[in-house]
Order: structure tokens, then C-alpha cells, then sequence
């Protein structure tokens, strides 16, 4: 942003002396400035290098295991064989979480942010913000002991009532550790992430424009429509894809609760489940050995692309209409 | 209150070595028991073993990252052939069969404790070809137990394990007609409830309805659990009955001298043993570089196996204690160990 | 107030449902709900009564009542309001059910280890019955004090760069592109990573606590950097324009205009961060290890951790279960009141910097 | 669509603190009336309780009454709402929503209540609404761009086209010029002429010269000192309280001679 | 302490859009001087330019120099940040620190550069500034208090208590009384009399009188239709401007006869 007259701009008009005195010049920054900018910038590096050397990690140790021969993961499956269903059942848990956890959060985030009264909303705030400190082991405990068995029952109704729905058809779960509830814990997990950040954005909604709303005549309702949530809207979407990836890496909660099979399969009530690409590797790695393990380290690297083309989606659709962002 | 306790008075002739081993997850109980009591009489050393996972374990034996593991198979003669064990300074190593522990095969039916079951039974109820426990092929094995028209809910270990490898050999040598499939440690069909670890699979047989399933025997708890058919009977599990199994298994030839591995035939069962057992192993080195490592790796399996080490894994950890025979044997092979430099 | 007449027909009260309305409605439609489950429930036993459902359905009608009468007798634009009142209070209710259970369980099955023994002793020579979680208690606290102490600084830093200096350019851009990437490693690919560069320096099977905090800070930094940025981009440039013309330079101006401004959320995002690491099991046990003594140098040696503790705890139950799961249970309530301790400490620092009023 | 506004003896509280007391005035309808006095003396505060804006602000709260044609505004049963859709207010600093753009802003309030309007008829009013703000000309050709992107002047005057493209029946203006050009605020001023054949208005203002010109009766308000409460001093035609008022102080503050 | 300003030839873009065209002018140290011109014209975003506060908007440059006493703003080497310790500025809105009390506030100048000063000095300088912008008897007894809960003419009154708490060769004024009631614009433009002593001042206002009544000097800026860059139409003694300017459009503007 340093302002400058460049030399092209010069050579089209030589007609004014004065000018001259201003050649391109270098930008000054101050010893403080320099030294804080340094920072920042070499804390981005530090970042990039991480990632740098996290993907040639990844990258080196997956090539042993990408061959079927003697493998003892592979079992003469080829690697693509045996990572699209994996793929599929990461991509496939998390979608349902965060479909079924986004509304909810960003509900709740209104409700402490724009509904419920001040002090019940600070209180409300702080319990939500618990629930993000529960371990993922102990939400893996309770939801295969307390919520499997609480919600098998509405499997088994659904299961015989809707079966002709695609989703509930199959042969209903027994114990109800299905894929549905294993994202429903994985809804409760990241609810908390995606609250948060929604409520921090919903906060700082100025003022100003909630007042312009309702001078307007805005209900609540369209107050929150016109000043807040368009307002809110880069942060949304950041905190879905925080709240995403963690459901996409999520390993103990989802080994614990979900009863796995390795298949493609879209039916949400039967024993029989998609396996994520996290719990796979939890599942198979203490008794892999030789080049298995390098096949577990390259599903790895198959989630970190699947969650980069997730995020370069959202990135894309905030981008989009960036200059009508909240700022300013 | 346990910590910064210990170096309270020296022991005779206790080691000082400190030895760090990693490896099977199911001789987690077992090696906790063994630790606390090795380290009582030999205060001045230390024991650390790590439930990594046997597969883990037999990697960082290879990469020399662990003094000695656990693990739930011995090493195959490939694995042998191609040596080179990190851990130790030769290619000689020790593996003993010190843990043995039957599998229980439990259920979940409401006011039914326990059935009586043969192999094809069993395999059919796991292959997912019986359905209902209603079925004539239960009923007939169980003419007093009331079978209830319930689905059958067959729950398996959604990780790679011993147990299961140990239970899926049990039907492939015994039912060979009703289970198809070699012998795994992850399981061969696809659908059916799985579950992780021992823990998880004792839960999900008791959340549910009609569920059946296998776990380390000493975790069975409230558990139905199921008498198996060996020869004429039904044998219910124990440690007793399990210990007989492995005392009718035949040494695997061809190994070194301290190279104790036994080919356990569930098929081959006598009368009154129980069929279903993890043989798990304790494996180091006949030399170690560090010669303090060697004395302690040496007095510890010494204490593992002997009588009063097989019975704290016994008590804590609900497995068969080994009979003297093989204390004898076992005890010639940690004798191999070379403690001096 | 003063009430002064008010005409029925009052245009600007024009069919306005009074405020006692949509309360009646809730109670009308949980106490219809209520009797149709008690019907369906009949002949049953009392305690097989579906309060779930009763409270699902209930909140169902109340929804589409509310609408329904809303609609008749005051406006479409109304209706839609009410209905999004009630829909995202009950998204609260919804959230409250799940979050009451689970505390429920693990206080109620937790509370029983919370004793004098679980806080001094390790699990050194414990064997079935008694010992407790000093070990893994010191070590969660070091190994995450150590990750935020990483995490936190470059994760701030560089979302500074992004707000405040990186602007359109190219090194921004490969920034985002890579935080975006970050956030999806997969929690057990960190423990991994470390794991394997570590044993490239010092030789195979390396484990210590240092390790853990470095994973864990792969896993917080994407957080921290996205949370902060997206904080530090709706302060308004007002505020940094009012420093800059007191001739503050720029640094100065992000340190002591604009933090200060978002420190509230700031707070939040470090403490989400932190949440998100400090229960994480996978990763821990690839790299801190797992021992049963106490061990407070993050440099040496094996470094057992609350979640890796509990899990071990369940996992391997040996022949005492019930003490086992009660220690398991009793080290997720202590995480989570660490975790509590941490955020209020938080929300402390935050009050003190945080904007008086809201501008 | 005029509308009468009487207010009885209105006490305004911030949480504890009385910012304005004992308000009473009688406003008829199609007329200007404008509210003139030192700085935080309660202008705005009074002005934000004619269309109940000041519920936004926690802890701000009324005592006394409002009657909008005999109609308390705080009576029960009153929404706001409604309240708020025909007392239109347009801020002292602008707030065009910078989410939207020019066009989107000037028919943010028309869609609430009419969301299937007829895109010719949109287009009608955005340009009858920036028209009467004096601004169509400058921005007819980019009412596609954010409103935010405009100078303060040209933002003010997109929120007053906004305001008035709901057609309230009162318009409260709180300074509304202030960002003003002499121009635009002619303009505006001639718009509130206008308006006036229909519209109640009610404008705050620092400008004298401005009250003068276009309001039909003046209040003066004042402010004993700090942490005291704001009171009406003197409420009269305008040019009585420009050329003859009949307390020391108001004459003291129209001349300049004041404080 | 005060300055010369010398700008020669100044073209300013916001991106591509060229949004000041070609300015020069001369301001005397010790002097007030007046910007005034219809809304959009460029007002401020060439005052921005006097002191490089337009260098914090992406996109936004300049072409051409600007001498603050014979040494160029823009020269290499130049610290921006030291043009803006020496020419200070206050903006169209009110913009105080949310963060801090009305005390910080006015010493946000010191404290955020981490000068030390002792506490007597700094009360003194605080009282001294808030007496200067008239606001020392309004808020002598909250100064503690958060300084964005003072009503809009109390926020603008202490960021000009801030923007002369640093004392500054030079004070840029963007419409700085826009938001004041006549007593406090009095106040203000008293203030400016006195700071034009040692100081250079230059101020962005919508108010003829205002500016007929400061200034020495006056800039009329115009601009001819949208997307054209505004212009200098004319630069003269105020008197000049305000009773026989030489320009058309600036008679026509003055008098109110525009457009
Ligand atoms: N949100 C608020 N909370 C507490 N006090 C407030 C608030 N807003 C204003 N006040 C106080 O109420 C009094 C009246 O403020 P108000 O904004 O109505 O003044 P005003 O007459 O509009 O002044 P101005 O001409 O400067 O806009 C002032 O003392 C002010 O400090
Ligand atoms: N940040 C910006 N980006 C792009 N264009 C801008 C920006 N700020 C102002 N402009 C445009 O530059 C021109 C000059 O704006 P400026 O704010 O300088 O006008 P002004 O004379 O100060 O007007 P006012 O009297 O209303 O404050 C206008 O056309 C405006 O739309
Ligand atoms: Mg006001
Ligand atoms: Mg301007
Ligand atoms: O001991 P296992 O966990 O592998 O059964």
C-alpha cells in the first residue's frame, strides 16, 4: 500500500519537473513495526513449514503403502478399493453431523447473543462453552452407553414406520450404534466450536445497523436478517469449517460409538456402517505392521485432501461477495 | 501418596535395571499385577510396559525401541528368518507362553444365564445363517433354557485383535463347514455389530437385545455365557480348562532353544478342556548390550512365570495359570538369557 | 408505566397476541403431548413413561400452533418471528438435553473417586483397587500449558499478519490456504508426524511429554488462527484510523487498540482451542505415551495424560472392573473441571481488557 | 397518514440514571417540529422514545405516556413494531446496512412488508426514494454497489431515501443534516417542506438556522448540569422562540449567549 | 511549532477511480484554512492525504508531493508514522476507544506510545485538553467511565481532546463539528482561534458561516458529475471566497445558489 508515483507513470507525463522528486521509493518502517510485522510473518512461516513438513511426511510414508503386495491392510485390495469407502464414510458421518449441528448452533448462538437475557446468556454462554471441554473418550462412553441405547428405539420406530425411505430402510441396529449416532455425537462435539465463534461474530454485529433494521419496522427476526446474520456471515461459515474439521478428524469418539464395516452404504440405522478414515486408522494400528502401516498413514493423506477441498469450497463462497463484508 | 515412596530399603540381590516394553493389550491387566509386585521386591528398578498394541510391540522390538514386549502371537518363521531384532545384540530370542486366558463367548437374552452350544452352532450364529434364537439347532442343545423369538445380533471387534484371531481359528478348525474363512485377527464379513476392544464388545452385548459376542473371559461379568462342545460335553469357560488346552498343544519345531511356541489345536481339544484360549507370549532377547537390562528383563520373566507371578495375573486378570511342566520348560529358557556382559 | 386506556381496536396493538399467549400455548401443548404419551403409555409401567418424546412433540406443536396463531390473528411477518423465537430457544433446549446427560453421567459416576487418594497417588503398583491421577492430572496440565504456550503465540501472530499486513498478497493467500488445510489433519496423523520425526532424531520408540505438546499444537494452531482472524477482522477500522492520526505507530495500534477491542473473543477462541486438545486421546498415545508414575519433565520420559488415562481405564478393566471404570470416570470429570478452572481464568483476563460498552 | 403525537409527562431512565424529566408536548400532525439544545441534554434519548427505539439500549426504559392519535404507544399489548413501521427515524450517524447494496438499502424496509413486489415497481421507488433524498443522481448508476462505499454525506442521505420509502407517518430525524452539504441539506430540507404535506416530522438539530427554516414550533431543551436530568424548557411556535421566547434561557441559547 | 504545507499537484486514487484531481495549494503556518465543496467531492480524502492517514485504505495512492515545511510527506525514507505524530487529526464521525475511559482517551496519545509522564502531568494535560474542547465540566466526574457512553457531541468533543492532547504542528479537522450543538461549535471554533496561534490548522466543514467565521483562507473543491475526480475550483482569503470570488461556481456555491 506504500503510495508511490511509479517511473511508468513518469514517462507519461514528462511534461511536469516536479515529479522527479519523487522516485519509487522503498518503504519505511519503523524498527518496532519491522520487528512486529517480522513476527507475524515468520509465525505464518513457521506454519507453512509445518504444514510443508506434516505433507512430505505424509506423502513419503504413504508411497510403501499404496502397493497391494504383502500387505497385511490391503489384503490384495487395491488402494482405491480400499480407501473410497473409507472416504465416503468420513465425508458421509461428518456431513450428517454438521448438518444436523449448524442449524442448532447457530440457533443457539442467537439465542444467547440476541434473545435470552444478558445475564442468562453470559451463564449460557459458559455452559455451552463446557461442553467443548469434554474429552472425546468420554464422549465416545457416553454415547455408546447412554445415547446408543436411549435412541435405538426411535431407530427401531423409524426403521418400521419409514423403511421405504431410503436412509431408514435396512435391517434396524440392536443396540443402536449406527452411523446416526455416531454423528449425532459428533453434532454435540462440535457444537460448542461452531457456537462459540457464531456468538463472538453475533456480538459484534454493530449496533448501528441492528438500529437501522428496526427503525425500519424489522421484527427480531428480520433484524437478525438484514443486520446480523449477513454481517456474520464469513464467520459462519469459518466456524462450520472449524466445526467440519474437527468432525472430519474426530478418531475416539467415532471408534468407540460406531459399530464399522468398511461399506458404502447411505442407510443411517444398521449395524452394518461406513467406516471413517480416523477411526480406521485408531482401529488398525496397533496391530498393523510392515508397509500396513504406511497404507493407514496414506488414508491419512486422503482425509487431509478431502478436508482441503472442503475449505477451499467455503473459501470460495465467502470470497465471493467479500466487498459487501460487515467490516468498516 | 505412592509416588517418590520407593528406594526404601535395599533388597538382597535385587536388579537395578530399568526396562521398557510395549506390546499386546490384553496382558494389560496382567503385566499391571506382575509390575507391582516385581517392583516391591526390586525396588531399585523400574518396569514400564507400555498397551501399545501387539502389532506396535513387534515393531518397536524390530526397531530395537523396547526391551522386551508383549504380544498376542509369537513371531513367524519368516519374521525370524529375516531377523534382525533392534532390541538385541543376536538373532536368539525368547518367547514364552506366559499368559493364557480363555475367551468367553457371552449373550444377552433376558432370563437366559447360560447355553450349551457346539461349534457349527456357534459359527452359524456368527456367519449371520441362524437368525432367530429360536431356532430348532439351539433348542435342541438346550431343551431346558427358554428361547425367545428374538433376532440374533452377533457382535465382533471392529479392531484388529487377538481375541478375535483366537476365536476366529476356534471356528475355522472346528466348523469348518459353517465358517468359511481362514482364521484373522480382523474379521472376515462384512455387516454385524462391531465394537472396539474387549470393553466395548462386553458393552454392546449387554446394551443390547439378542446380542452375542466374545471377550476375554474375565470380563464376561453378569454376562450369559456359553458352554461349548468339546468330544461329548459342555464345557463351561475357566482357567483351568483353558490351562488344559494349551498342556495338550504340541511345541512348534524348528525354533531356537528358547523359542517356546505352541500350536494350540481348538480342534484337537481333549475332554474337559476349553477350546477357546489366547496364548499370548512375553518375548526379549537371549543377549541384550546392556547388561543391567539383561538381569532385569531375565528376573522379571522369572517372576512372571513362577507360580506366585501366574497367580497375581490370575487374580487380576482372570487368566489361566500355566502348569508346572511348562514352568519347567520356560523356566530352562529364561535361563538362556546371558546376564553376564 | 402508566397504562393509560387502550382501545381493543387499537391499530398499533392490532391483533396482537397478549404476552401471557405464547406461555399458555407451551404449557397447553406439553400437557397435550403429555396425555397422548400417557395414553400410548398405558398399561405400562409408569417409569416406562417416553419424557422424551412428550417433550419432542410438545415442542413440535408449540411450534406449529404459535405459527398457526400467529398468523390468524396477528401477521405472516409475525408468525415467522415467533416461530424463529421458539425454534431457536428450543435449539438451546436441544442442546441442554444432550449437554445434562453427559454431565449428569460423568459427575454422578465420577464423584465416587473424587477422593483424597485419586488426587496424591499415580497408578504406580496400584493393582485392582485404590490408586489414582496425580500422573496423568500433572501431565495433561504440562502438556497442554506447553501446546498453548506454542500454539498460542505463532497462531496469533500469524493471524495478525492476515488481518493487519498480509492484505491480498501471495504469502496471505498460501497462509489461508494451509491453516485451511491444518484444520483437517486428522488428530491421530499429528501424533503420527511427531512421532516419526522424532524418531529420526533420537531413534525409534521416542516418547515424552514434549511430544504431545508438540502434536497437540499442530492441532490448536489452525484453531487459534482462524478463531482470532476472524475476530480481528470486524474491528472497525474507525478505532485503528483513531491511533494511526495520534501518530501510533502500527504496531503499537494492533497491540493496544485493536486486542484489546476483540480480547473477549480472542479469550474464547484460545480456551476453544484448548478444548479441543486437552481431551484428545489418539495422539497422546502415539507420542506422551503411557506410564503408570508420575513424571514432570516434559523432556523425559513417558507422560501419562487424563484422556489416555481414562481410556486406559476402560479399556483394560482387568478383573475389578467397577474400580477401573470409577477411575476412568473420575479423570474425564477432573478434565473437565480443569478445563472449567481454565475458562474461567479466561473470561477473567477477558473482563479486564475488554470494551466498557458496547460503542 | 399524518398522525398526532401527545406525550404526558415522560420520564426517560438509563438503568438508574434520569437523562430526561418530565416531558410533556403536543405534536400535530403535518407539521415540523424541531428539538434544539445543548449537547447531552436528551434529545436523542427523548427523540428515541417517540417510535420506542430506546428499548434497544439495555436497561433504558419509559415512564409516562406517548399517545400516537390517542393511542398510547406503551400501552399493553402494543408491538413495537408497528410502532416503529410508522415513526420512521433516520440517525444521527449514518447506517447504511454494508451488506447490501444501494438499491438492496433503499428497499430494505418496503420488502419486509411487501416481499412480492414487482421489479418495475421496485425500481419506481428506489428512484422516487433517492430522488427525494437528492441522491440519485450521484448514484443511479452504481445501485448495485455497496451502500457502504459512499462518502458520509451520500450515506446519510441513502438512509433518509430508505426511511421514507416505507411512507411512515412520522419522521424522526435525529440531526440528520449534520454530515450534510449545504446542498444536500437544502435538498433534505426542501424534502421535509415537502413531506410535511402528508407526514409528521420531528427533526433534531444543532443548526439554528436550520430549526428556523423549516419547523413549524420549536422545543427547547436543557440540562441543569451534569449527572441532572434533561428537562423541556420551552415548547412554542418557532418564531416565537427565535424572535420573543419567554424564558431567559432559551433566548440566551438562540442568540448564542449561552453557558 | 507550526508548519508550512505545500502540495503541488496531487492526483488521488482509490484503486483505478481517480477520486482528487491535479490539487495545489499553499497553507500558511499559523493559519486556519477551510475546505468546503458539495458532498463526494474530496474533501477528505485529500485532507487524508495531508497527513498519509489515506495510506490505511487498500487500494487507496497518491501522485505528486506534499512539503510540510520544505520536506516532502512522501520522500523516501519518510516515516508515516511521524507525519501523524506531528499532524494530528479528527474525523467526520467520533471515533473514541471503546476500550478505554474517557481519562485514557484523551491520554491515548501518550499512553499507547508508551511515553512516561507523571500523573500530575497527566491529569493536568487532561484537564487542560477536555477544557480546550469544552467537555472538562461535562465529564470531570465520570472520567473513569468508558468514553463511547457520552452522546455523539460528547464523543466528538473528546477526540478533539485527544487529537490536541499530543500537540501537533498541524490539526486536520474533518467536519469536526458536524455533531456539536452551537454552544460547543462556538467552543470549537474559539478553540481553533486560540490553536491557530501556534498552530497549523486546516478544516473540512459543511457550514459556510463556519468557515466564513475560522478561516484565513478557503479552498472551494467541486466535482463535475459522478465518476469525475473532484477538482480545486479555487483557493483564496476567505473574504475573497465569501464576497468576490472569482469563479463562478464557488459564488454560486457560497451563496447557495447551486445545483
Ligand atoms: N446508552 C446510554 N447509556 C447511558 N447513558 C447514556 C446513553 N446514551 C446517552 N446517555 C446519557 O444521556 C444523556 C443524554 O444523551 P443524548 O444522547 O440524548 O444527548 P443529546 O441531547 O442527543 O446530545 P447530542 O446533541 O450531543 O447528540 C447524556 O448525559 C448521555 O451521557
Ligand atoms: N474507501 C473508498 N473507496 C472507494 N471510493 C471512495 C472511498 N471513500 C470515498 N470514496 C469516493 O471518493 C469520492 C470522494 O469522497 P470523500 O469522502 O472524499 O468526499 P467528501 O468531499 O468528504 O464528502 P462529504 O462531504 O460527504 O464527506 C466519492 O465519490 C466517494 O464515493
Ligand atoms: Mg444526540
Ligand atoms: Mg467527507
Ligand atoms: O488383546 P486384544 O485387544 O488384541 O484382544
Amino acid at each position: 500500500m506504500t503510495t508511490s508515483s511509479t517511473a511508468q507513470q513518469q514517462q507519461e507525463e514528462p511534461a511536469l519537473p516536479p515529479k522527479a522528486t519523487q522516485q519509487a521509493r522503498p518503504a519505511v518502517r519503523r524498527l518496532g513495526d519491522s520487528i512486529f510485522s517480522g513476527t507475524a510473518l515468520g509465525a505464518g512461516i513457521i506454519i507453512l513449514l509445518v504444514l510443508a513438513a506434516v505433507a512430505v511426511f505424509l506423502v513419503a510414508q504413504s508411497i510403501p503403502g499404496l502397493s497391494s503386495e504383502d500387505n497385511t491392510i490391503l489384503r490384495d485390495r487395491s488402494f482405491l478399493e480400499y480407501v473410497v469407502p473409507l472416504a465416503f464414510g468420513t465425508v458421509w458421518a461428518s456431513l450428517i453431523a454438521l448438518v444436523i449441528a449448524a442449524p442448532i448452533a447457530i440457533g443457539i448462538a442467537l439465542f444467547i447473543s440476541h434473545y435470552a437475557p444478558r445475564r442468562f446468556a453470559a451463564v449460557l454462554g459458559y455452559v455451552i462453552d463446557l461442553l467443548a471441554a469434554v474429552p472425546s473418550v468420554v464422549f465416545g462412553l457416553w454415547g455408546a452407553l447412554t445415547l446408543a441405547g436411549f435412541v435405538q428405539p426411535f431407530y427401531a420406530w423409524l426403521n418400521a414406520n419409514l423403511g421405504w425411505f431410503p436412509l431408514f430402510s435396512g435391517q434396524a441396529s440392536a443396540t443402536g450404534n449406527t452411523i446416526l449416532t455416531a454423528s449425532l455425537v459428533l453434532a454435540v462435539m462440535i457444537l460448542p466450536i461452531m457456537t462459540a465463534i457464531c456468538r463472538e461474530v453475533f456480538l459484534q454485529a454493530p449496533r448501528l445497523h441492528e438500529e437501522a433494521a428496526l427503525a425500519l419496522g424489522a421484527t427480531r427476526w428480520e433484524m437478525i436478517r438484514m443486520a446480523v446474520l449477513p454481517f456474520a456471515r464469513g464467520g459462519m461459515v469459518s466456524a462450520a469449517m472449524l466445526a467440519l474439521g474437527r468432525a472430519l478428524g474426530e478418531t475416539m469418539a467415532v471408534t468407540m460409538v460406531l459399530s464399522v464395516s468398511g461399506v458404502i452404504s447411505f442407510e443411517l440405522l444398521t449395524s452394518t456402517n461406513p467406516t471413517p478414515i480416523p477411526a480406521n486408522i485408531a482401529l488398525q494400528f496397533p496391530e498393523a505392521h510392515g508397509n500396513g502401516v504406511n497404507t493407514l498413514i496414506a488414508t491419512g493423506l486422503v482425509l487431509f485432501v478431502v478436508t482441503f477441498l472442503v475449505n477451499a469450497i467455503a473459501r470460495a463462497i465467502v470470497n465471493r461477495r467479500a466487498q459487501f463484508s460487515g467490516a468498516n | 501418596a505412592n509416588e517418590g515412596t520407593s528406594g526404601g530399603e535395599a533388597v538382597e540381590g535385587g536388579v537395578t535395571g530399568t526396562i521398557e516394553a510395549t506390546g499386546a493389550s490384553s496382558q494389560t491387566a496382567a503385566q499391571e499385577a506382575w509390575v507391582a509386585a516385581f517392583l516391591e521386591a526390586n525396588p531399585d528398578s523400574d518396569v514400564i510396559y507400555e498397551p501399545t498394541g501387539s502389532g506396535v510391540g513387534r515393531d518397536n522390538f524390530l526397531a530395537g525401541a523396547s526391551n522386551f514386549i508383549g504380544s498376542d502371537r509369537a513371531f513367524n518363521e519368516e519374521e525370524l528368518a529375516a531377523g534382525g531384532f533392534g532390541s538385541c545384540t543376536t538373532d536368539d530370542i525368547i518367547e514364552i507362553p506366559v499368559y493364557i486366558s480363555p475367551v468367553a463367548v457371552i449373550f444377552n437374552i433376558d432370563g437366559v444365564d447360560t447355553l450349551n452350544l457346539d461349534a457349527a452352532t456357534i459359527a452359524g450364529l456368527f456367519a449371520g445363517t441362524i437368525t432367530n434364537w429360536n431356532d430348532p439347532a439351539i433348542a435342541e442343545q438346550n431343551p431346558d433354557a427358554t428361547l425367545p423369538d428374538l433376532a440374533v445380533s452377533p457382535v465382533h471387534r471392529s479392531d484388529a485383535s487377538g481375541t478375535q484371531e483366537t476365536f476366529t481359528s476356534y471356528l475355522e478348525a472346528t466348523a469348518a463347514d459353517v465358517w468359511t474363512y481362514e482364521a484373522s485377527d480382523e474379521w472376515p464379513i462384512q455387516g454385524g455389530e462391531a465394537a472396539q476392544g474387549t470393553s466395548g464388545v462386553v458393552d454392546r452385548v449387554g446394551g443390547g437385545q439378542g446380542t452375542i459376542g466374545f471377550a476375554d473371559a474375565s470380563q464376561a461379568g453378569d454376562l450369559g455365557t456359553v458352554a461349548v462342545q468339546v468330544g461329548e460335553e459342555y464345557v463351561p469357560f475357566s482357567p483351568e480348562a483353558a490351562a488344559e488346552l494349551v498342556a495338550g498343544a504340541t511345541q512348534e519345531e524348528g525354533r531356537g532353544d528358547a523359542d517356546l511356541v505352541f500350536d494350540v489345536d481348538p480342534a484337537a481339544a481333549a475332554d474337559g478342556a476349553y477350546p477357546i484360549a489366547l496364548v499370548s507370549y512375553l518375548i526379549g532377547c537371549t543377549s541384550y548390550e546392556d547388561p543391567e537390562v539383561a538381569a532385569t528383563v531375565q528376573a522379571y520373566f522369572s517372576y512372571v512365570a513362577s507360580a506366585e507371578g501366574q497367580d497375581a495375573a490370575a487374580e487380576n486378570a482372570g487368566s489361566a495359570p500355566i502348569n508346572d511342566e511348562l514352568r519347567t520348560q520356560i523356566e530352562a529358557a529364561i535361563d538362556l538369557i546371558q546376564v553376564e556382559g | 408505566m402508566t397504562a393509560v386506556v387502550t382501545r381493543e381496536t387499537s391499530s398499533l396493538a392490532a391483533g396482537r397476541l397478549p404476552k401471557w399467549a405464547t406461555w399458555v400455548t407451551l404449557v397447553a401443548a406439553m400437557a397435550v403431548s403429555g396425555v397422548v404419551f400417557a395414553l400410548i403409555n398405558m398399561g405400562s409401567a409408569a417409569s416406562d413413561f417416553n419424557v422424551a418424546g412428550t417433550l419432542v412433540v410438545g415442542a413440535i406443536l408449540y411450534l406449529v400452533v404459535i405459527y398457526v396463531l400467529s398468523r390468524l390473528s396477528e401477521s405472516p411477518r409475525h408468525a415467522i418471528d415467533r416461530f424463529v423465537t421458539a425454534l431457536v430457544s428450543s435449539a438451546f433446549i436441544i442442546a441442554i438435553i444432550p449437554l445434562v446427560s453427559l454431565l449428569y453421567t460423568v459427575i454422578s459416576s465420577g464423584i465416587e473417586r473424587f477422593d483424597v487418594e485419586y488426587f496424591s497417588s499415580s497408578m504406580r503398583g496400584v493393582v485392582g483397587t485404590g490408586g489414582g491421577a496425580i500422573h496423568a492430572i500433572w501431565g495433561t496440565i504440562l502438556i497442554t500449558l506447553a501446546a498453548t504456550i506454542i500454539s498460542v503465540p505463532i497462531g496469533l501472530m500469524t493471524s495478525i499478519y492476515l488481518v493487519e499486513y498480509g492484505g491480498k498478497g501471495r504469502i496471505a493467500k498460501a497462509i489461508t490456504f494451509f491453516v485451511d488445510v491444518m484444520t483437517g489433519i486428522p488428530s491421530i496423523v499429528a501424533g503420527l508426524f511427531i512421532f516419526a520425526v522424532f524418531s529420526i532424531f533420537l531413534g525409534p520408540g521416542a516418547s515424552m511429554g514434549v511430544m504431545g505438546s508438540l502434536a497437540l499444537a499442530v492441532l490448536m494452531i489452525p484453531v487459534v488462527v482462524r478463531s482470532s482472524e476472524e475476530l480481528l477482522r470486524i474491528v472497525p477500522n474507525e478505532l485503528r484510523e483513531a491511533a494511526y492520526a495520534l501518530g501510533v505507530p502500527k504496531w503499537r495500534t494492533i497491540v493496544k487498540v485493536v486486542l484489546p477491542t476483540t480480547i473477549a473473543g480472542i479469550m474464547t477462541g484460545i480456551m476453544l482451542s484448548i478444548s479441543r486438545v486437552i481431551g484428545e486421546t489418539a495422539p497422546l498415545l502415539l507420542t506422551a505415551g503411557f506410564t503408570t508414575s508420575l513424571n514432570m519433565n516434559l523432556f523425559d520420559g513417558r507422560m501419562m495424560t487424563l484422556p489416555v488415562f481414562v481410556y486406559n481405564q476402560y479399556q483394560n478393566q482387568g478383573t475389578n472392573p467397577d474400580e477401573a471404570v470409577a477411575r476412568a470416570w473420575a479423570g474425564a470429570l477432573t478434565l473437565i473441571l480443569i478445563v472449567m478452572a481454565l475458562n474461567l481464568v479466561a473470561r477473567l483476563i477477558a473482563k479486564i481488557f475488554a470494551p466498557k460498552l458496547r460503542g | 397518514m399524518s398522525k398526532r403525537i401527545e406525550v404526558d409527562d415522560l420520564n426517560v431512565y438509563y438503568g438508574d440514571f434520569l437523562a430526561v424529566e418530565g416531558v410533556s408536548l403536543e405534536i400535530a400532525p403535518r407539521s415540523v417540529t424541531a428539538f434544539i439544545g445543548p449537547s447531552g441534554c436528551g434529545k436523542s434519548t427523548f427523540l428515541r422514545t417517540l417510535n420506542r427505539m430506546h428499548e434497544v439500549i439495555a436497561g433504558a426504559r419509559v415512564e409516562g405516556s406517548v399517545l400516537l392519535d390517542g393511542e398510547d404507544l406503551y400501552g399493553a399489548g402494543v408491538d413495537p413494531v408497528l410502532v416503529r413501521r410508522q415513526i420512521g427515524m433516520v440517525f444521527q450517524r449514518p447506517n447504511p446496512f454494508p451488506t447490501m447494496s444501494i438499491r438492496e438499502n433503499v428497499l430494505a424496509g418496503v420488502l419486509l412488508n411487501n416481499a412480492r413486489m414487482a421489479k418495475s415497481d421496485q425500481d419506481a421507488l428506489v428512484e422516487s426514494s433517492l430522488r427525494g433524498a437528492n441522491l440519485w443522481n450521484e448514484v443511479k448508476d452504481r445501485l448495485n454497489l455497496p451502500g457502504s462505499g459512499l462518502s458520509g454525506g451520500q450515506q446519510q442521505r441513502l438512509c433518509i431515501a430508505r426511511a421514507i420509502a416505507v411512507s411512515p407517518d412520522v419522521v424522526l430525524m435525529d440531526e440528520p443534516c449534520s454530515a450534510l452539504d449545504p446542498i444536500s441539506t437544502l435538498a433534505i430540507e426542501d424534502l421535509i417542506e415537502e413531506l410535511k404535506q402528508e407526514y409528521t416530522i420531528v427533526i433534531v438539530t444543532h443548526n439554528m438556522q436550520q430549526a428556523a427554516r423549516v419547523s413549524d414550533k420549536t422545543a427547547f431543551f436543557n440540562i441543569a448540569g451534569t449527572g441532572k436530568p434533561g428537562k423541556l424548557i420551552e415548547y412554542d411556535e418557532t418564531t416565537t422562540i427565535f424572535s420573543n421566547p419567554s424564558v431567559q434561557a432559551t433566548e440566551d441559547y438562540v442568540s448564542g449567549r449561552f453557558g
